[in-house]
């Protein structure tokens, strides 16, 4: 039955996109973003496919080579990971539909590469989720953090700078995961994930894995931008063009959040991270950190970008607290979040996309009531993310919230339940902020486009935006069965 | 502040240090990346390899098995790494005109 | 005590390495050292990787026939070498990419300066 | 396994990596990382890694340091540190 | 009560959610856009309505639509308290939506699409908020109503009005979290959060240290929408708001929703029995004690008009909740009662107010000399509100005062009748200024009006009578009274009143 | 681009060694399963041939070996090679990259596997130079419409 080969066509696919679409294109430049469409059309319905396949039969293991693991690689799709890489490339086919018209007004002439960079980093994402080899996941992980740094790169004047210090510490994170692996497999011998789980408990020595474990997630901190290490984050968001962040800031930093959970809970135990060793505490503290951090910060920002950086910042911070917490609910919170995070924050950064479409502008005092009148859709998908960033029913963001909230509780820790809860109402301030500003501030500093008479965003801009605010509500309200029929069966052994 | 960042890298030297006094001497035959299996059974990669590479693969360079069989998925990520570099380079500092070829 | 230093000499070098490359990512402000520093910094996880497969009286992991019947012990373990060759590989692409947006920021910014351009960023 | 060969390439590699980084004149510095990654590439044939070295050699220290003097001949060789 | 299963509370909620789709569909033309609005609001309150014969038969409905949290479904469940409000409320939403349209018309106010839209959907998440049979049904009404009635508070989007809303938001919202906090920490307690009689929380392992926080958030998180004293300081400042807004907002929909919140969580989430052995029932009385009588005393010194109606409401809200925190079956049928009373008298005051804005744009006491010779339908519902309020027979104020006041006699804190008594001299105190310049004092500034349009002089004149006939006959048209009884007697053991003996005392 | 050599004898002695190079490439790839190179090592080999023409004799003359314009495809083309070869694999109805059941009759799983991994390393090796030149030639020429 050809559907088995499902794990792997989903970055095959991706990287035979990027592969055809590139020369093609320098070929003949039209054809590429059809290429690149299909390419990601193709694992979007292979991800959506497995996801079913997998909640059907179980746990698919695929040996490439028809090696058997610890001697080959193998890609493990089980409910989570299939669960995230549906994320991933549902998004992304997505943006690639809204990006087509963004990129030929705010890049123009670049296309063709920028459409192969994006499919590598889909590719790129789309493996760390489903492989089962710690190495692997380093080389997808480089693929998916160059092409993430040439999205970046290619914004306004101040992006290649961004971008440069994205690389620099990227590259620091990377080579921290690099030699955490080392450590880990001198003491282990083995790079394959579920292998390591079982030798992991027998090892008698336990000071070398607790620095690998330790620099392993020093390394995928980097890439996630959890508290500390979030420095590169505000910068590379704000500077991207809109369609990059549009990519970037749903997705990257949540593969990157689901890889912490794999080496947390898959090849180390619940027990050996949250009893024996105190892993979950801190970054669980720290993300409470992050969560006040980044929302006082976004409350400083005037630009919308940046805010929307910041924001990220908080956001994670959620992920990260879900991940820290370490009991089921938690974990349900964290991989929950996962995906209302995602579909909000694609929602936010296209309609980012269409206000700069349309005005060129990111600046927030700009904001008026006239831009609302043009871009009306736009402005009530705004709404709705904004709803839900604030955590208002029945948004898809009141309800991680809530699971969080019942993990913190049930973990008795009552100061992240405050943090969470003031956090709220701090996202109230910087969304509020805007939302009055769209529904009430009458002054027109904007130059408008009268004579076109085009008021909304292109159809095929306006509908993927529209589909991400519909979703955020869809998936609020449906959210029971997201969690009871895929995120409860991926709950780890050991969580209590 | 420099200080505390001077600090703070020699503290992270000062760990790896620690890190590496746990390590096995290196080039002992029995240390856990050269054991035939591991201490929970499953077979040792490495040693699977050397014993078996000329056998399943006819090939004697047992680095050039491993980098195209055995773990040719890895090869295949390095090379579209490398192939990404190239993509992001040209998007990176080419621009196309209308009508240009490159 | 001997046995010991000889078998974990090698790796306070690499640390220093390590140090030295970090120290050049993080505290050097021209952003070209800095790519150096990276290059350095990589290539001692490499050299760590390598170091750490070596393996005493063996020979290189190509088949010898004349070894007669395999044993592991005979040969380095190769699968460090593989990985490490992937790394390399990701080495050089990165210092690509980073090289190109080097130009970029020289060509728009016109220095190579950390302090410089976050001066002209504003 | 020699171990003073080991020793000298060692002590040359830390001499490099530091001269590398404190070279004020850029191509110079590249010139130093070549030299770096020469004799890491040697190292790893003294280990036993002899693709690895093969790779570094032809990569390390020729094709990176190529790719380096393009991109220091668009941009400038001076540095203030 | 049996419950069977039945769809209608779910479409009682959804039914103005498709209104408000509807009136946005249709927001260039404005009479398909009301008719709508109008639409919704009958087939509501004829849903809402259909559930009282059965309900009376001791038939009930309960029915759950979807799974909405992983252990929590989105149900709803018609019990007395929740069908006494949603009869309220959706009778009081028909009365509206005549008004507004007349208001809105008069003034020809700009996005009128916005506001009926809101309306809609604030209604919807009231009826939500009525029927919801779980704590995370409720919560999640709850928010959605903080948030669709904002775009009614900012309406005017004046400085002033901005402002406002800014406080509702950050005061309701707040409260939010606080309630969802309380909230979650009740479901990891008990993993139940479904409203029972006995109360959610009986029986539960915690220590009483830990109950006094958990029953402070949860009347905190409830309490600022029911403004008690000092949580209240929104609603004054939200009387930016159009008039039928604070009409609805303050009469019916979203304080209300916020003391039948507090009922909710005094009855069914804490119980009668928990709250009794706790002693935490003196915490709620004291503070709505002291509501009552400061909110009074502050009535007293406002001059505009709506500020005044405000402060009589934060009062009023609290007569139901100190009725409900005496621990008593027949106090707590007095406060259930006066959740209707006070809904049909003040949104009759509201209305008044909104009259005479519209007609003179006037909105301070001090100027109203003579009006009530120019327009004495509209004031003389005023003055009937007025007395109602104040506690004069035969209005349904006086009933709901007088079972609140027997069932604190019946309890064993009899004093606290004095606080009734002394608000009721209050009430007259603030009120019959307002009806006395009105009608007995001359002056010649009002000559040339006269009353204002059908539209909303006929709603006035509705909340108007329907007060009176209420006070004459409780149990007239909407077998209010024998809900009421129902959820009383179900609760707390009280004592049955005799419908015509009431109505008799009334008279 | 960068500025060619001026030097005659530096042009001359590079073109003369330059197919050498390129020799000796082609033979690191063949013979990477016996002894140390591949794909890889003879790819770099072969982008450092062309990198040293056109250092040496400057852009044009040596367009006439790689020319600018095919870099990018080519790399793609190297890779593709390689993915394509693991599709091969399962269409003859195996798992990806499963050399063994490559779809070509007649040769034992072993040698079938051999045989897999050189065509592995052709395109690796075809990608590694195409794109070595490809990046080298975007820094040299270092010019962007800005």
């Amino acid at each position: 039955m050809i559907f088995q080969h499902f794990p792997i066509v989903i970055p095959i696919s991706l990287l035979l996109g990027a592969m055809i679409s590139a020369p093609v294109g320098i070929w003949k430049r039209k054809l590429t973003y059809p290429i690149a469409l299909f390419a990601s059309f193709v694992a979007f319905f292979f991800s959506s496919a497995g996801l079913i396949y997998v909640l059907n039969t179980g746990t698919h293991h695929y040996y490439l080579g028809n090696w058997i693991p610890p001697i080959g690689i193998e890609y493990v799709v089980d409910p989570l990971s299939a669960f995230v890489v549906l994320i991933v490339n549902g998004i992304g086919f997505f943006v690639m539909i809204y990006s087509h018209r963004s990129l030929a007004k705010e890049i123009p002439g670049k296309e063709v590469p920028f459409h192969a960079v994006v499919l590598l980093f889909l590719a790129g994402l789309s493996g760390m989720v489903v492989t089962g080899d710690l190495f692997n996941l380093y080389v997808f992980l480089e693929i998916a953090s160059l092409s993430a740094y040439a999205l970046v790169s290619v914004g306004e004047k101040r992006a290649p700078v961004a971008a440069f210090r994205y690389l620099l510490l990227g590259t620091i994170g990377a080579s921290f995961y690099l030699l955490g692996l080392g450590f880990l497999y001198l003491d282990t011998g083995s790079l394959n994930m579920l292998d390591n789980a079982k030798i992991i408990p027998l090892l008698e020595e336990r000071g070398l894995i607790i620095i690998s474990l330790t620099l392993m997630l020093v390394g995928i901190g980097l890439k996630m931008a959890m508290f500390p290490m979030h420095l590169w984050l505000p910068d590379a968001y704000s500077y991207a063009p809109s369609v990059g962040s549009a990519y970037l800031a749903p997705i990257a930093t949540k593969v990157s959040a689901y890889v912490m959970i794999r080496i947390l809970f898959t090849v180390f135990h619940t027990e050996f991270v949250s009893e024996y060793y105190n892993f979950t505490d801190v970054i669980a503290w720290l993300s409470a950190v992050g969560i006040l951090w980044g929302s006082i910060m976004a409350i400083a920002q005037s630009d919308y970008k940046r805010m929307l950086a910041y924001s990220s910042v908080s956001q994670i911070g959620y992920i990260g607290l879900g991940i820290g917490l370490a009991n089921p609910l938690g974990f349900i919170g964290a991989v929950l979040h996962i995906l209302n995070h995602a579909l909000m924050k694609a929602t936010l950064f296209l309609v980012n996309g269409n206000i700069f479409y349309r005005f060129g502008i990111t600046s927030i005092p700009m904001f008026d009531e006239n831009l609302r009148k043009k871009l009306p859709y736009t402005s009530a998908a705004f709404t709705i993310a904004a709803l839900s960033m604030i955590g208002i029913p029945p948004t898809a963001g009141f309800f991680s919230k809530w699971y969080l909230v019942l993990a913190s509780v049930d973990k008795n820790n009552w100061i992240f339940v405050v943090v969470i809860g003031l956090s709220s109402l701090l996202n109230l301030i910087y969304f509020f902020r805007i939302i009055e500003k769209l529904y009430i501030t009458r002054k027109s500093n904007l130059t408008l486009d009268e004579e076109t008479k085009m008021n909304e965003v292109p159809i095929s801009m306006l509908v993927p935006t529209l589909l991400f605010a519909i979703l955020v509500i869809g998936f609020g309200v449906f959210n029971a069965y997201i969690v009871d029929y895929i995120i409860k069966l991926a709950i780890p052994d050991g969580m209590i | 502040m420099k200080l505390i960042s001077y600090i703070l890298l020699l503290a992270f030297g000062i760990l790896l240090i620690f890190a590496t006094s746990e390590l096995p001497s290196r080039g002992h035959p029995e240390n856990p990346i050269n054991r035939d299996t591991s201490i929970a059974g499953t077979p040792g990669a490495a040693a699977h390899y050397i014993r078996n590479a000329e056998k399943e693969t006819a090939t004697p360079n047992m680095v050039t098995a491993i980098l195209a069989d055995y773990r040719g998925y890895d090869t295949l990520g390095e090379t579209t790494v490398i192939f990404c570099a190239g993509i992001v380079v040209f998007l990176i500092l080419r621009k196309q005109k209308d009508g240009s070829k490159i | 005590m001997t046995d010991y230093f000889i078998g974990h000499a090698a790796y306070y070098f690499i640390i220093t390495l390590l140090l030295i490359g970090l120290w050049g990512m993080l505290f050097k402000k021209n952003y070209l050292k800095k790519l150096i520093g990276m290059n350095i910094l990589q290539s001692s996880i490499i050299l760590f990787y390598v170091v750490s497969a070596s393996k005493y009286n063996a020979t290189v992991p190509v088949l010898d026939p004349k070894l007669g019947e395999i044993n592991p012990s005979q040969y380095i373990n190769p699968l460090p070498h593989t990985l490490m060759l992937t790394a390399i590989v990701v080495s050089v692409a990165t210092t690509g990419v980073a090289l190109a947006l080097l130009i970029v920021i020289y060509k728009r910014f016109n220095t190579l300066d950390e302090n410089e351009i976050l001066e002209k960023m504003k | 396994m020699i171990w003073q060969i080991e020793l000298i390439i060692y002590i040359l590699l830390v001499a490099s990596a530091v001269l590398a980084l404190r070279v004020k004149d850029l191509l110079a510095s590249v010139v130093v990382l070549s030299v770096y990654s020469f004799g890491s590439a040697f190292l790893f044939a003294v280990l036993g890694a002899v693709d690895v070295g093969f790779t570094e050699a032809v990569v390390g220290a020729g094709i990176t340091g190529v790719l380096f003097l393009a991109a220091l001949y668009h941009t400038t060789r001076k540095s203030k540190d | 009560m049996n419950y069977n299963y039945s769809l209608i509370p779910f479409y009682a909620v959804i039914v103005s959610l498709v209104g408000a789709i509807l009136i946005l569909i249709s927001s260039r033309k404005p009479n398909l856009r009301e008719f709508w609005t109008i639409s919704a609001a009958i087939i509501k309150f004829i849903l809402v309505f259909s559930l009282v014969p059965e309900f009376l038969k001791g038939n009930s409905v309960e029915c759950e639509i979807i799974s909405i949290a992983s252990g929590v479904s989105l149900a709803f469940r018609v019990d007395g308290l929740g069908l006494f409000f949603a009869i309220v409320a959706s009778g009081l939403w028909i009365l509206t939506s005549f008004y507004s349209i007349g208001y809105m018309r008069g003034l020809s106010e700009h996005k009128q699409t916005r506001y009926f839209a809101s309306f809609a959907i604030a209604l919807s998440a009231t009826m939500g908020v009525a029927f919801a049979a779980n704590l995370v049904t409720f919560v999640f009404f709850y928010e959605i109503l903080t948030i669709s009635t904002y775009p009614l508070v900012i309406h005017k989007e004046t400085p002033e009005a901005i402002s406002a809303g800014r406080k509702y938001l950050a005061y309701t919202l707040s409260a939010g979290v606080i309630l969802i906090i309380a909230i979650a920490w009740i479901f990891v307690l008990t993993g139940n959060v479904e409203f029972n009689a006995n109360g959610i929380l009986k029986g539960v392992n915690i220590s009483s240290a830990q109950l006094t926080i958990l029953f402070i958030l949860l009347i905190i998180g409830t309490g600022v929408k029911a403004a008690i004293i000092p949580l209240h300081s929104w609603l004054p400042t939200a009387m930016v708001a159009p008039t039928p807004v604070s009409a609805l907002l303050h009469a019916v929909a979203v304080v209300k929703a916020g003391v039948f919140g507090v009922l909710r969580i005094v009855v069914y989430v804490m119980g009668f029995d928990l709250l009794k052995t706790s002693g935490l029932w003196i915490i709620l009385a004291t503070f709505s004690a002291a509501t009552i009588v400061i909110a009074s005393l502050i009535a007293f010194s406002q001059d505009n008009l709506k500020k005044r109606l405000a402060y009589s409401t934060i009062a009023h809200l609290s007569y139901i909740i100190l009725g409900a925190s005496l621990l008593n079956g027949t106090a707590l049928l007095g406060g259930i009662l006066h959740l209707a009373a006070h809904a049909t008298l003040k949104i009759t005051l509201f209305f008044v107010a909104g009259a005479i804005y519209v007609k003179t744009h006037i909105e301070n006491i001090s100027e109203l000399d003579g009006i009530g010779y120019q327009m004495p339908l509209t004031m003389g519902a005023f003055a009937i509100g007025a007395l109602g309020l104040a506690g004069i027979p035969p209005l349904n104020g006086f009933i709901s005062k007088f079972i609140l006041i027997n069932g604190t006699l019946s309890s064993a804190h009899s004093a606290i009748v004095l606080i009734y008594l002394l608000s009721g001299l209050l009430n007259a105190g603030y009120f019959f200024p307002i009806v006395y310049r009105a009608f007995f004092i001359k002056s010649e500034r009002f000559t040339k009006i006269r009353e204002v349009s059908l539209f909303m002089l006929i709603p006035i004149l509705i909340t108007a009578g329907l007060s009176l006939l209420l006070g004459l006959f409780p149990d007239l048209l909407f077998n209010l009274f024998h809900i009421a009884q129902n959820v009383s007697s179900e609760i707390g053991k009280s004592i049955i009143v005799d419908v015509n003996k009431i109505s008799g005392a009334g008279l | 681009m960068v500025q060619k050599s001026n030097s005659i004898i530096v042009a001359l002695v590079s073109r003369f060694m330059v197919p050498f190079i390129q020799l000796f490439a082609m033979y690191v790839i063949a013979h990477g399963h016996y002894s140390p190179g591949g794909g890889f090592q003879g790819g770099a080999l072969l982008g450092a041939s062309i990198l040293l023409l056109r250092l040496t004799v400057g852009e044009q003359p040596s367009n006439l070996v790689f020319h600018t314009r095919y870099g990018t495809q080519m790399s793609g083309f190297g890779v593709f090679i390689y993915a394509a070869v693991g599709v091969a694999a399962m269409i003859g109805g195996g798992l990806y990259l499963d050399y063994a059941n490559l779809p070509i009759a007649g040769i034992e799983p072993a040698k079938l596997r051999s045989l897999g991994i050189l065509f592995v390393e052709i395109g690796v090796g075809i990608g590694v130079m195409a794109t070595m030149i490809a990046i080298f030639d975007d820094l040299a020429r270092g010019h962007f419409h800005d």
